[in-house]
């Protein structure tokens, strides 16, 4: 079989940085290619190249064994290449149809909206997406705008496409639909390129490998050429093991307890117990109402029925709540973790301000100090405790999430999809702190969509519809739990 | 926004349905106040409705329309300029500097002249955004000052009166029964209007304005659109210019300055979003059409010219709430 | 559909002519408020059947909507006092061909029909402002010249005839001339600074009271430069409008004279024109019964009422209008 | 999407050294430009150098220094005020309304009661930006009508010159030898610095205007503290206008009407980011006094009226240009 896309030499500078330093990819005709490497390796600024987006400062890239198109011409790139980027690309203040077509909604003259809206119609129900075209793009939930992303790259006709990181924000149903999808796509003779953190997804979808590693090509193989542990040390560039998960018991006291909290339109009539020393996840598949409950328990959203209470203390919101001794770590960290241009030290000591001065001062002495080690216990890999989050790697400016969460020595700890979008071993160390932190006598709520990170839980409680419908304990089989999960099974 | 978004499909997400139909409708949301400004005018003077007056109203807003009109442009597209306004007043009167009203036939150079220097403005001011990578806001701050301290500096801080017969006309010439600006501004805002509803590169701004990024990815031009738009902008700064200078019959130095706020409120008041990619040009031209009445209203009614700002400034906040509360999302 | 809606103060009044329609310039000025006033006084002892005034906030193109509403609702005269006086030609044009007389008051326009322009000789304030800072001077020595905005023709009328005079009669004085946009702020930095560079300034002179009369003493008091005229260190001040608080300044002697820019005859013969002007009364250049002298212009008949320079010795007169206001 | 993209690789690492440390000098851009203009002051006019003549500039430019100390906080923390420069006028003059000059004892209260009418305004703002969930900048806009109006009405246009003592003190006193406004200006400056720099109220508006979202997760009460900051920013304006009340001695309609031009360049160049988050108090008080050097530069020389605005926004530029170039980062 011959190269489909080849790109050889690329070096590649943002300034001083060197994201991608004489890296290769070849991928084969057909074959579904998997990407991988640590956060930072230069995984998405190939993408950027491969579609024509930036243009490379040395190297070439090829298609089928020809040049590529010069870089202004846009349409033949979309020929040849689709691609879901990491960053949405859809315009959330235009409809479906208009951002299926968007720059190509007519050959040109006036555009015709009916006729526009029935070709929409036509595109998403050739790759078989449930959506209105007519809905603006901004009211679809995460999974359909990537379907929406998704229905638009195949609708070039491209026969090579690119999906960088699209599970990271999937849960598991929509995780399988994709990949029902890729492998229909696959029967058809699409190449693809396919980049995710979740290795077992790797295994599960790709025929073969390339590994990135600081902005240099590593490694490319068959996918059952390489074992698990040596992708890994591939990536990190070092032996690294697999997670051990530790066992422990629950103590006695009660550190987090919700009674009767109900929230229209997210959950329904919860009780909940977190006692010390255990961790309790918290699971269920899209819109089961698992984050609006783990907001609630932090304060960021108020119940309409119900109290939660930390260490026995009634909550009424974040400021009580983390006086009450909680810490957490929000859904998305970009979103509402940490503040981009304010330094580690400041970032991760914004709950605990008032124990570093007195009278509303902040010593910025005790401050570093008590950044340095944070960084030291949570091994953030960084240039100093000054430098601003905003410049750190998805893995190491979550460690400094989790650094806040557990700056206050917590009794409670709630910890939402701590590991998305974050590199195989940086999802070790955090689990580590998450589980150091309840040996050291805290309880814990671990919300998340991935099964690897739930089986550090010493019991799973599963939400469908609202409701908790099932206490699972340790031991759990990935079918069982998934199967209530999707209300299968109660 | 999008005019054309119509719920018709039986499949529409139902927490969309609802929703989607009140943006169908956000441009129409000033339509009301509209209709209670008629009603309201037509009870405090018997004038209020009769066809001259409204001629007049109309004639009188033209030229605020028109830098409406390129504001509401810039804003979709994601971008901010404040420097419009010294524009109006700089464009005309520098091309009458250049071609002095006793130049005979050099005369129909004016008004392309007078487009030209706005369209320039505008360019430059793209230039510095774009090339420069400076804040809208900031770089058209401080054009402002600069494009007014030309005017000031090139006319020593006179009135111009002896103007081109050329640069007059559209001003104050009548087509058909109507003053010719009120032809201008309505057929710039259909084109506007068609071009933002219909065509692809009107479609484009609300692209970039929305994401950026996604819109380069699509291969929209995007800094060459947004390029085009500021220099569209200053040359529709400029006609507006032109079309003051008719109406007033002469360019003072202060022409065109102090609008940039009422700009803003009509545009703003009118569903154009100041984060880019929302609004309509039609929600603009309500905006700029409240304004108008409320002014002549007010005149009509003799307010004291001390209230008269405080009336406005009330019935602006006002109009803005309603905007808020019938366009549903929150403002940023 | 003009004539609909007669007035009730028509017919109470028993006014004859028709109805006046009177803009107001701007709200935010002491001289334009006390003017404001004094108009419905004098409407009602002229029997002037006055329609809602309008405002245009130092706007023209708002004089421009203004004047169209005006007379839509039926004015058949229109007074205004165009603070730019190039911008107003259309509408004097549209006017005209309605019939429509005007009467301008403080300004002349520089293009366009009028019926009678009412103000006093703009550049005889200049003048006087300069032979009696002349004079204080004895010929030598430096003055700040406190200007207003470039825009404004008064302004520009008072500082070309304030700079002619000084060269032509008194070539020894210095003039430091400072565009303050009629802004208090900028008049009280630049003469701040203007005294810091020329400690030996010996006069200024002020294009309107109402604006910069409060700044300049505020400065010169911190400067301790506010003495009584005896003294050495007097600084000569010459201002202009004829505020009250002018005159209070002068009987202080904190500054030496004003001209006293008349308010009420404004507001007098602005109206008493316009009813002439509705009754179809016309008139000839010529001496006036009212100590003025009415000049030919190009484009109309100006009445150039007269604008006294007040100094201490006249400053209690009742007859200013400064003295009038309360 | 995750955007988690940045660098933990060492190839990463080297580059964000220079970047942090460029950063952190960011607000000393415009110390350079001080320098250069102090030089060229001094050439302009032996004058310029004495400590007269700049004890004259930092008094004039006082209260300007307080209102951009003001948005300076409200930029910081992710907002916008518009409506400050109308309450520099508003607030003395109703306060005047409220307690006459003859009031006796009653004259003590009025420096406390013109902090409040600016305090009610920044309340007010923050009450319809927060809970009305409308644009900061639109309501400000129509504020700085309203506010404006309101003065405009209550004191019929007229001057105000029979004010009480108390109001008068602070704008014309000397103490120890300098402007009591000097002193006011520059201890409010100091206790900005401190605040924002070390204290856990200040920091807390770096991390709403940063991230509003994250901040609140972090347990800062957001809506609180920006509404405090509306408030503090009122007062402020108020206060301005006490010190300008008192440098003119009387209050003119006009009073800070057109400042917010200055104010927005003022903090802009000082390197106060309007996207929130971004900037120094003391990187604003360069500004500030990089506009009232220029300024005096332009008086000294005696450039001509008609030329000085343009000389000036041509200054505005080219020191956004130099503050741009070294402060590194692209503007939005
Ligand atoms: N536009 C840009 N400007 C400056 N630096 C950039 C830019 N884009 C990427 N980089 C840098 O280039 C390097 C590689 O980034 P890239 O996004 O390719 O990583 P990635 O492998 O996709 O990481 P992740 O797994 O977190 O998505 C990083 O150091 C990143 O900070
Ligand atoms: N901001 C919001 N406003 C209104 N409804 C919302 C909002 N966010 C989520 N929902 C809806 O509330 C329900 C529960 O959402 P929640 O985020 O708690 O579920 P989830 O299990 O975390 O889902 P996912 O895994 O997709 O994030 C869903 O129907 C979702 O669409
Ligand atoms: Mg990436
Ligand atoms: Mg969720």
């Amino acid at each position: 079989m011959k190269n489909h896309v080849e790109a050889r030499n690329i070096v590649k500078r943002f300034g001083p940085t060197v994201a991608l330093n004489g890296a290769g990819i070849s991928i084969k005709e057909g074959d579904t290619h998997a990407l991988v490497g640590r956060n930072g390796a230069g995984k998405s600024t190939l993408v950027s190249i491969l579609t024509g987006l930036q243009r490379p400062d040395e190297g070439e890239v090829l298609f089928s064994g020809e040049a590529a198109p010069p870089l202004a011409d846009r349409d033949a790139w979309r020929r040849r290449v689709a691609c879901v980027y990491q960053k949405s690309t859809i315009i959330p203040e235009l409809s479906v149809a208009e951002n299926l077509f968007l720059n190509r909604q007519t050959a040109g003259g006036p555009i015709k909206w009916k006729a526009l809206r029935a070709r929409a119609r036509e595109v998403l129900e050739t790759y078989q997406v449930d959506i209105d075209a007519d809905v603006l793009a901004g009211d679809l939930g995460v999974e359909q705008r990537q379907l929406v992303e998704i229905a638009r790259a195949l609708s070039f006709g491209a026969t090579f496409i690119i999906l960088d990181e699209p599970t990271a924000q999937l849960d598991g149903p929509a995780i399988e639909r994709l990949f029902e999808r890729m492998r229909a796509l696959r029967e058809q003779g699409v190449t693809m390129m396919f980049i995710s953190h979740h290795l077992d997804e790797v295994y599960e979808i790709c025929q073969s490998v390339s590994v990135f590693r600081d902005a240099r090509h590593i490694r490319t193989a068959e996918i059952d050429d390489l074992p698990h542990d040596e992708l890994v040390s591939a990536m990190t560039g070092e032996a690294t093991a697999t997670y051990t998960y530790r066992s422990r018991t629950a103590g006695t006291g009660v550190v987090l307890a919700a009674k009767g909290l109900s929230l229209t339109g997210r959950y329904e009539a919860v009780d909940l117990t977190v006692r010390s020393g255990e961790i309790v996840g918290l699971a269920g598949s899209g819109s089961s109402g698992k984050v609006g409950l783990a907001e609630t328990l932090v304060g960021l959203r108020r119940p309409d029925k119900g109290v939660v209470s930390v260490n026995g203390t009634p909550i009424k919101d974040v400021p009580s709540a983390l006086k009450a001794g909680l810490g957490f770590v929000p859904q998305d960290r970009h979103h509402e973790g940490f503040v981009p241009l304010l330094s580690i030290a400041e970032n991760a000591t914004i709950p605990i301000a008032h124990k570093l001065g007195r009278f509303g001062f902040v010593s910025p002495a005790s401050r570093r100090a008590r950044a340095v080690e944070m960084i030291k216990d949570l091994d953030i890999k960084t240039e100093g405790p000054d430098q601003p989050v905003g410049d750190l790697s998805g893995g190491n400016a979550q460690k400094v999430v989790l650094a806040r969460a557990l700056a206050d020595d917590p009794k409670a700890l709630v910890v939402i999809n701590p590991t998305a979008g974050v590199d195989v071993k940086a999802k070790q160390s955090l689990l580590g702190a998450v589980e150091d932190a309840v040996e050291r006598g805290a309880g814990a709520v671990l919300v998340s969509d991935e099964l690897d990170d739930l089986r550090v839980c010493d019991r799973v409680l599963v939400m469908f519809h609202g409701r908790v419908v099932k206490d699972v304990p340790r031991g759990w089989s990935d079918h069982e739990l998934v199967a209530v999960m999707e209300g299968i099974e109660q | 926004m999008t005019t054309s978004t119509t719920p018709s499909a039986p499949t529409a997400v139902s927490a969309a349905g609802p929703r989607l139909r009140l943006t169908r409708f956000r441009d129409l949301t000033l339509v009301p106040v509209i209709v209670l400004l008629l009603v309201v005018g037509a009870f405090v003077d018997p004038v209020f409705l009769t066809p001259g007056n409204l001629t007049n109203v109309l004639q009188q807003q033209s030229a605020l329309a028109l830098v409406v009109l390129a504001e509401a442009l810039i804003l979709i597209a994601g971008k901010f300029d404040l420097s419009l306004e010294s524009t109006v007043g700089m464009a005309p009167a520098i091309t009458v500097l250049l071609i002095p009203a006793a130049s005979g036939g050099m005369g129909l150079l004016a008004i392309p002249i007078c487009l030209l220097i706005g369209a320039a403005i505008g360019a430059f001011n793209g230039f510095l955004i774009l090339k420069f990578q400076l804040s809208a806001f900031v770089v058209t701050l401080a054009m402002l000052i600069v494009v007014h301290g030309l005017h000031l500096g090139l006319t020593g801080g006179k009135s111009l009166f002896e103007l081109p017969e050329s640069l007059l006309y559209l001003g104050s010439a009548t087509w058909l029964g109507l003053p010719a600006a009120i032809w201008i501004a309505g057929v710039l805002f259909a084109v506007g209007i068609v071009t933002l509803g219909y065509f692809r590169v009107g479609r484009s701004l609300y692209a970039i304005g929305g994401n950026a990024d996604a819109a380069r990815a699509a291969g929209i031009r995007v800094e060459r659109v947004v390029w085009t738009v500021f220099i569209i902008g200053g040359a529709l700064a400029a006609l507006a210019g032109i079309l003051e200078t008719g109406r007033l019959g002469g360019i003072s130095a202060n022409q065109g300055v102090g609008w940039i706020f009422m700009v803003f409120a009509a545009a703003v008041i009118g569903g154009v979003s100041m984060d880019g990619g929302k609004g309509t040009i039609f929600g603009a031209l309500t905006g700029v059409l409240v304004i108008g009445l409320v002014e002549n209203i007010l005149t009509l009614k003799g307010v004291p010219g001390e209230w008269k700002q405080l009336v406005y400034g009330v019935i602006i906040l006002v109009a803005l709430m309603i905007s808020r509360v019938a366009g549903g999302k929150a403002q940023d | 559909s003009t004539e609909s809606g007669s007035s009730p103060s028509a017919a109470a009044s028993g006014a004859t002519g028709g109805k006046i329609g009177i803009d107001h310039p701007r709200a935010d000025s002491d001289f334009w408020n006390s003017y404001i006033k004094y108009i419905p006084q004098m409407a009602t002892e002229l029997k002037v059947d006055l329609m809602n005034s309008t405002n245009s906030q130092n706007d023209v193109a708002k004089l421009v909507a203004n004047t169209q509403a005006l007379v839509s609702q039926g004015a058949k005269v229109m007074v205004m006092a165009p603070q730019d006086t190039g911008a107003i030609a259309s509408t004097l044009q549209q006017l005209e061909n309605k019939k429509i007389p005007v009467v301008t008051v403080d300004t002349r326009p520089d293009k366009g029909k009028v019926y009678m322009v009412v103000r006093a000789d703009n550049r005889a304030y200049g003048t006087k402002a300069c032979e009696f800072l002349g004079e204080k001077l004895g010929g030598k020595g430096k003055v700040v010249e406190l200007m207003g905005a470039l825009s404004s023709v008064n302004g520009r009328d008072r500082a070309e005839a304030f700079r002619e005079c000084m060269k032509t009669k008194f070539p020894g004085i210095t003039v430091f001339e400072e565009p303050t946009e009629w802004d208090g702020g900028k008049a009280a930095s630049m003469l701040q600074t203007r005294l810091e560079q020329n400690p030996d300034v010996k006069g200024i002179y002020m294009h309107a009271g109402g604006v910069h009369l409060a700044p300049t003493l505020q400065v010169l008091k911190a400067k301790n430069m506010l003495v009584a005229p005896e003294d050495a260190k007097h600084v000569f001040v010459v201002s202009n409008d004829g505020i009250p608080q002018e005159f209070e300044a002068i009987r202080k002697g904190e500054i030496d004279a004003t001209v006293s820019q008349p308010a009420d005859l404004y507001a007098k013969y602005a109206l008493y024109y316009a009813k002439a002007a509705a009754e179809g009364k016309t008139f000839k250049p010529g001496p006036t019964d009212h100590d003025s002298t009415i000049i030919q212009l190009p484009n109309g008949l100006e009445d150039q009422l007269p604008a006294p320079l007040v100094t201490k010795e006249n400053v209690d007169d009742p007859n200013l209008w400064g003295n009038q206001v309360k």
